[in-house]
């Protein structure tokens, strides 16, 4: 059996398949289609997805495919929403604490805590909940403290193709330092005012 | 006293969010912190939250403990017979500080594409073929195994125990009282017809291992025709209970 | 306001809502536009959709309209749908018999059925299947229950070097206690807006 209409069938998989679909996967379905023929197809899918006159595109997340609606037209389409379901938002603690991981992983909660100054396991618990991290053994330390790492659901929730797509660390050296030589930047940025002055 | 110390204060993430805050806005050199001046200031806030009825988490008096120690540090005179250049004091703090300051901006990244996801949605109602044949189950790893454990062991300690009626059968009872009455009907029997009232759980499961016992040993046999139907037993004549079933 | 871009919204809206979306919704939702402009824009997409290079459509049903995939496409996606049930996905009987099993091994049927107070040998057969438990002997009770215990399989599946890997009860304790304070963290910090920065 071959298939006449490939980037037809292929439309119709991604659009229904509840988790972004991997390559492999839909290679593993349609052994029969040839490999270089199934990338192209899903390559001009992308693009054809791509232009202005959709209003859908298909995402590659977390080493796989999925459909969504492009982020120009959130604000109408939210008025079709029948349970607006509050979006999922982290909060700082449970951010730092995700970056901590997501850049340190496999990660320990003493060392998270280390780097930031704060006792918080309780946050960790929340980000297990929500399946952003998961167990990654333990470490051969004293106390044998247990591993973290992150998972597929963090990098669909950060629209993160993989780890890789992750900026480095030295990008955020640089941007630190870019920062503390225009002084500008910085006090533009700033809202949060520090109460000292009104001691 | 360690109760009184747990909530942290809300504008600030940790001792480490509060100190980096107070470098940069008054555009301090983090490699040269004038450390009396910024450890007054520090303080002054931990006091000021104290007034506003703030619990200051340990967390910050920790970091206090530390500052005031290097401004001591600071203040020693140069130890003469000292190896030449001991180590800044304040270098260990400046190196945690910066690479706080790293995550602290990698957080910022991870919120912009928090912000981004929420403005797109995926997957609404997308499914349409029959599912029914597509059983329902969950990805699971190890905290789901542990939250499932500790479900199942906190359900078990909610359930009131159960009523252990000491006069009630053994399996090895049940299984003589079953092969008595299988056997005495001579033939086939409906297997409801020759059990015990069931009047509590533990009767139930004992009933039930009995008869799976007495089917192991070959001592009854069981046919059902169709889902649900009524089971039918039979005994074995050739079995005697007695040899068996007293080997365990 | 006008939409520069009516057909691309349209295709977004029908995809997003839940549940079919009827033309007076849209129409309410943008009031600027020209009735006889949707209707036709309407009608645009569905043709569009329609044509066969498209694995789905958008089918007019009782109440309105949406996106689904044709139906010469069904086989091929039935195949795909259930090549995605992993073999790595458990039922939650089988979870929490399986969770029994890691942490009170080797435990029989019995034993396991009286700490989740439900009856489950069938679970028992999908975790033999799934290689996940395996037989430990029998227990010298009476009726000898055959004793089951977690295989190389389960450690391999479940990320554990071995089994002193699986963490404690005590451990998770020690988390959710902590979470107490760090939940107040979270509803604070979602009011305040983090200082957006151009990174």
């Amino acid at each position: 059996m071959s298939y006449p209409n490939l980037p037809a069938l292929l439309e119709a998989i991604i659009y229904l398949a509840e988790e972004p679909v991997g390559v492999d996967a839909i290679r593993k379905a349609l052994p029969e289609v040839d490999r270089a023929e199934l990338d192209s197809a899903i390559q001009g899918l992308i693009e054809k997805y791509a232009a202005p006159e959709h209003g859908i595109e298909i995402r590659e997340v977390a080493d796989g495919l999925r459909f969504s609606t492009k982020p120009e037209h959130h604000e109408t389409l939210k008025k079709f929403l029948k349970s607006q379901i509050a979006p999922t938002r982290l909060s700082l603690a449970a951010l730092e604490t995700m970056a901590v991981i997501a850049y340190r992983q496999p990660v320990t909660v003493p060392e998270i805590q280390e780097i930031r100054g704060v006792h918080a396991a309780g946050v960790i618990k929340t980000l297990l909940d929500k399946r952003f991290v998961a167990t990654a053994g333990r470490k051969e330390v004293l106390g044998r403290p247990i591993l973290y790492k992150t998972t597929k659901e963090f990098l669909i929730h950060f629209g993160l193709k993989d780890l890789s797509e992750l900026p480095s660390m030295e990008e955020f050296e640089e941007l630190i330092k870019t920062q503390a030589a225009s002084e500008e930047t910085i006090e533009t940025a700033e809202q949060t005012e520090l109460p000292l002055e009104e001691v | 006293m360690v109760d009184e110390l747990k909530i942290s204060l809300p504008l600030y993430e940790g001792p480490l969010d509060l100190l980096l805050d107070m470098i940069r806005k008054q555009k301090i050199d983090i490699y040269d912190i004038p450390i009396a001046q910024v450890t007054q200031q520090y303080l002054d806030y931990l006091h000021l939250m104290k007034e506003l009825n703030v619990d200051v988490a340990s967390d910050f008096l920790v970091i206090a403990a530390q500052l005031i120690y290097i401004k001591s540090r600071m203040l020693l005179p140069p130890d003469p017979d000292a190896a030449e250049e001991l180590e800044d004091p304040r270098i260990e703090l400046v190196r945690r500080l910066l690479e706080y300051e790293k995550f602290k901006n990698a957080a910022q990244m991870l919120y912009q594409r928090e912000m981004i996801e929420n403005a797109v949605w995926s997957n609404p109602g997308a499914v349409d073929i029959d599912q029914a044949e597509l059983e329902p189950e969950l990805t699971v790893g190890l905290y789901d195994l542990l939250l499932a454990f500790r479900e199942v062991v906190k359900r078990s300690e909610q359930r009131p125990p159960m009523e252990v009626d000491r006069e009630e059968f053994s399996v090895e009872q049940m299984m003589a009282f079953l092969w008595e009455n299988i056997s005495a009907a001579s033939g086939e029997v409906p297997l409801t017809r020759v059990l015990p009232e069931i009047t509590s759980r533990r009767r139930l499961i004992t009933a039930f291992l009995a008869i799976l016992e007495l089917t192991r040993l070959r001592a009854i046999y069981l046919r059902q025709d169709r889902p649900f139907g009524e089971i039918i037993a039979r005994a074995n004549p050739n079995y005697e209970l007695s040899k068996s079933a007293s080997a365990s």
